[in-house]
């Protein structure tokens, strides 16, 4: 029998494979689909302090090997998700669970991420530092190191549960920031949240989405998100979550070389609702074929002679 | 929602850059006319949506306009081809509150879910009007096949080169006890605008998942954001915002 | 008949395409192929003051909808170039030539352009400031705003023929140095160079280029691309060459509207050796799909509501 | 070059994880053996390079080990399907030099372009020694037809299964007159080190494009960089740099 568990910032997942924040609702709605204690956790939709109806559609466009969204955080605020969301994921599910929380200033950030490390039936806060800074500008906090220490410092005072920093690939130096977010107390590096990017319809003479940019994911990704993991797993001590075009086994086990410690799933599994499982059931052979027995040996272990 | 592999029967061509194709598979996921498909193509990321057109124990109809590459890759895909499509996704039209004389309105690439739903109408009593809108004669299907349902049609043609000219809301007879609509915004629009008994529209947005995962398909209504993948992509004109 | 022609820097393309640097050798080994003279422009291999193997094999790994390359800039050097290979580009092709100039330093930037600038051969330098600034250390001159200001003004002084400053992707904010570009008195940008990426080779749990790290490029950056030639257009007013990812004639339409003035093609081309003619011939059926009568009618068109 | 469509006539199994499959089409572009064609794979941006085994007017053949997800999709393609295919890629091997005895070693996957040379070696009055390299028995090809062109065949055995047990340079013969090796580079460095005669040796690289304009597939040799794509695959024994 292979061992698939890895343990994420002290909480023990029996498999490394999480749908990724925003591509999975809060879980619940998939119940029927499969048994969703077959995940390794399960991160929820990306929440906010007040209700969100998100932009205006189009809010998807097509692209080569991966999509773009602009969904824009449409949630229906951190207290409805506690009150009502967690509970029902709870009823059909009993692994970990991340709450994936967004602001628009360090105090929403702060005031969101306490609800959420009160609430029992969360044990991972995943803190989204990609929203704009309405207060700095409109860049992201996770723009500059700078920014991120300032909110990454504000939350961990408010909230005891491990909290990983979910960073932007829109950088120009991702490891930097990371190490800012560990300095500031992050017991982990969630990464890459979108890159940004467009699409423009040609016969309209327009952008497809009516938000103009929105975030690419899926496979296309998957080189850039390897390359900010491996970079990211050089700079800090602290676990990393990888996404970012993760869709089979074989990327699941490719990130995990370059240091992540678990993977998210988002794009894959919104084309394929199965993809999650698929990529659980596959790591076994793989693993076989590879000669590993411990899935969390492979963690970093394309580093080592590097 | 169900996940299979679909076999492509036959495609052909019905009317200008218009195609019908039959595939076999698995048809238990769909409970109500005007639900949903979504395609996984070779070469394209995202799934493309296609309304039911009719199904049967053995398959299912789809029919659809060449807009773009990956409509027009599945129109040229040879009978035989293996497809990974997500059926029964949607919650379709509700034939209950239809009365005897229910009238379909559809409008182009909006005409083939109404067909699985005139039938469906039929088989429980009543009697559908149905008005067929297209731009020009040369993109009209499907008037005979609702005639052989033995609906009341008409077509109506933009330019006028084909059945009655003008718009769909040109020609609304009188008399009918509620509606189904399906086609471009502008036309479900002009039809919720016109119309004098209550009645279902369905709409189109742009879709990330197809099963409610993404949230790419939002839309406002009168009881706050709902997923067109999800909660629609039907909605009782009641709760429609506009 | 319709027009495909544009203007860069004043001088005149008969259309918009153009193989990209480094994707088309120095163009005369392709002239058995086809006639050059049916191309926009042709853009040379990365060329800088001193010859360079590069980096060691391998260079070259697979991505989803892209490839990633760690070619690392070999050239004969700028005098061989010059003197071997622009003759022979000019015994088969009579249209404009780019000259894409790489350094590792300032100095170096600006003696390899001198030369480039008073050889008669070649119409238009595109500095290509992605390269690793060795006194730096060791990020590139286009991770900043300031060292791309800094190098774009010493080369302005040595060279008087139109200048495009060709940008890296990996940065925070693309329109910030493009506008430092302009001002330092660059006559058009180019963009995009490659996104930096990775591979992993499951099986021997190592980075499959022998330089751990390479660019990506392909369809899989199309979004990117286009994105960030949205932010320059709105952000300067000198020309764009867009690129990354272009593929088709669709693409190049694409990119125009973004607010490209042309396109360069790069990993298409390397696939299809054709690709570049084959868009080039889909220009007119398409501007005639579109109701176009005149190209460069398309450059920023998209913006206009925006 | 050319770039051409090639219809895959047949594919058929070999040894383990190996396969031969036979394209249809242009092979105007060949023209020596150890050339190398250039194929395009639904779903991979990266052409997949592969030597021609053999060709003659109407089509060409290519043996491949089913190493990775492209060769395994090629593998699977049913009859019938149509390539995108570069043809006559890289220099190959020259047969001016060989004299009358050449020997020709292979191992694995490096096997297939030699028989297109021993043919054409026989075609110009030589007689081939022929040493065939794999792991195992179960990976052994094309033995059979290498000695129904009436070359002296020898197969070694990494492990003894089949064959001489050892590797190729553990059976290398007395008396030929010049080399030819194709295989993985550690086969061909002991080649290198061990032969008493002149030789041509074919490499591999990953490769961007396969004609020369990406310098993706650079090798150093005594004269200076090389494009394995266009200036070899094979390089000649006195060029090669370890
Ligand atoms: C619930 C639903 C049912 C539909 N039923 C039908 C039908 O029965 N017959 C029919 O002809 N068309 C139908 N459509 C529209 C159909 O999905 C699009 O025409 C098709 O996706 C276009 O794909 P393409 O690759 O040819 O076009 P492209 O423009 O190249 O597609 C690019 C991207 O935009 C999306 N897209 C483009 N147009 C639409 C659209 N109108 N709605 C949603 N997404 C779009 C595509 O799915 C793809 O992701 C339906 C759409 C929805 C949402
Ligand atoms: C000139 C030349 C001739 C060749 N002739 C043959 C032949 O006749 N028979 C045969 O079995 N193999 C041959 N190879 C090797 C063959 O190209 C690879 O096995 C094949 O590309 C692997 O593709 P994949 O998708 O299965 O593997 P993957 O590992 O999934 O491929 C990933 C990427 O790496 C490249 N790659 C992987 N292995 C190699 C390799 N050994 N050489 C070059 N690129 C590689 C692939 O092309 C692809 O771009 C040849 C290679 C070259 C360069
Ligand atoms: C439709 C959609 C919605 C997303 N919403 C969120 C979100 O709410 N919060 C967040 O941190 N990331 C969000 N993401 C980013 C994903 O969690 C993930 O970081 C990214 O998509 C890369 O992974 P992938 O390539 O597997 O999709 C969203 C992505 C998609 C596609
Ligand atoms: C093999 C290869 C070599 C390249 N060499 C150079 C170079 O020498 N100088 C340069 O400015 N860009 C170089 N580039 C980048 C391209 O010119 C182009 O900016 C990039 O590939 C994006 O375009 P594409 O997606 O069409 O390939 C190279 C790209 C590739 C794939
Ligand atoms: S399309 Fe994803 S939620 Fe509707
Ligand atoms: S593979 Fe591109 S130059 Fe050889």
């Amino acid at each position: 029998m292979v061992d698939l568990s890895v343990s994420l910032g002290g909480i023990r997942l029996q498999n490394p494979v999480i749908p990724a924040s925003g591509t999975f609702g809060f879980g619940h709605e998939f119940a029927s689909y499969y048994d969703l204690n077959r995940l390794g956790a399960v991160c929820l939709k990306g929440t906010t302090l007040h209700p969100r109806f998100g932009n205006e559609t189009p809010r998807i466009a097509e692209a080569p090997a991966g999509m773009i969204n602009a969904v824009g955080l449409q949630n229906p605020g951190v207290d409805a998700v506690l009150q009502k969301e967690v509970p029902a994921l709870r009823k059909v599910y009993a692994g970990p669970v991340i709450a994936n929380i967004g602001g628009f200033s360090v105090e929403e950030y702060a005031a969101c991420c306490e609800k959420a490390d009160r609430c029992p039936g969360i044990d991972i806060i995943e803190l989204n530092i990609s929203c704009p800074n309405v207060h700095g500008g409109g860049m992201s906090f996770g723009a500059s190191a700078k920014d991120a220490e300032t909110v990454v410092k504000a939350v961990r005072k408010a909230c005891r549960k491990p909290l990983f920093v979910k960073l932007s690939p829109n950088v120009t130096d991702i490891a930097e920031i990371a190490r800012a977010c560990e300095a500031a107390g992050a017991d982990g590096i969630s990464l890459i949240n979108t890159l940004l990017a467009m699409r423009i319809d040609i016969t309209k003479r327009k952008p497809v989405l009516a938000n103009v940019t929105g975030g690419l994911s899926g496979p296309a990704v998957f080189p850039v998100a390897l390359r900010m993991v491996w970079q990211v797993y050089k700079a800090v001590n602290i676990p990393i979550m990888g996404m970012g075009g993760v869709s089979c086994a074989e990327d699941a086990v490719e990130m995990l070389l370059a240091g992540a410690t678990a993977v998210q799933v988002g794009a894959a599994g919104l084309k394929n609702p199965f993809a999650c499982l698929e990529i659980i059931d596959g790591l076994p052979p793989l693993m076989e074929k590879l000669g590993v027995t411990k899935l969390s040996d492979l963690v970093g272990a394309a580093h080592q002679s590097y | 929602m169900n996940k299979g592999i679909y076999s492509i029967e036959n495609t052909r061509q019905l009317a200008k850059n218009t195609f019908l194709t039959r595939l076999a598979g698995d048809t238990s996921a769909f409970c109500a006319p005007g639900q949903f498909i979504n395609i996984a193509l070779d070469g394209f990321f995202l799934r493309r949506p296609l309304s039911v057109c009719d199904w049967d124990g053995e398959g299912l109809t789809v029919i659809y306009k060449t807009v773009g590459k990956g409509t027009k890759a599945l129109a040229n895909l040879p009978a035989g081809t293996k497809l990974d499509v997500l059926t029964g996704l949607g919650n379709g039209f509700s034939v209950e509150t239809s009365g005897l004389r229910p009238l379909l309105i559809g409008g182009g690439a909006g005409v083939p879910p109404l067909y699985g739903l005139a039938k469906r109408l039929i088989g429980k009593g009543a009697r559908p009007v149905v008005i067929l809108g297209f731009n020009t004669a040369e993109e009209v299907f499907f008037e005979k096949e609702f005639a052989a349902l033995d609906c009341d049609v008409t077509v109506a043609t933009v330019d006028g080169s084909y059945g009655k000219k003008g718009l769909v809301t040109d020609v609304l007879p009188q008399g009918t006890t509620y509606f189904y609509a399906c086609g471009p915004e502008p036309m479900l629009k002009a039809v919720y605008d016109r119309a004098d008994t209550s009645g279902q529209l369905s709409f189109e947005r742009r879709m990330g998942c197809g099963f409610g995962a993404c949230m790419g398909c939002t839309c406002r209504t009168k009881y706050g954001a709902k997923l067109i993948c999800k909660d629609g992509p039907v909605l009782e004109k009641e709760a429609v915002v506009w």
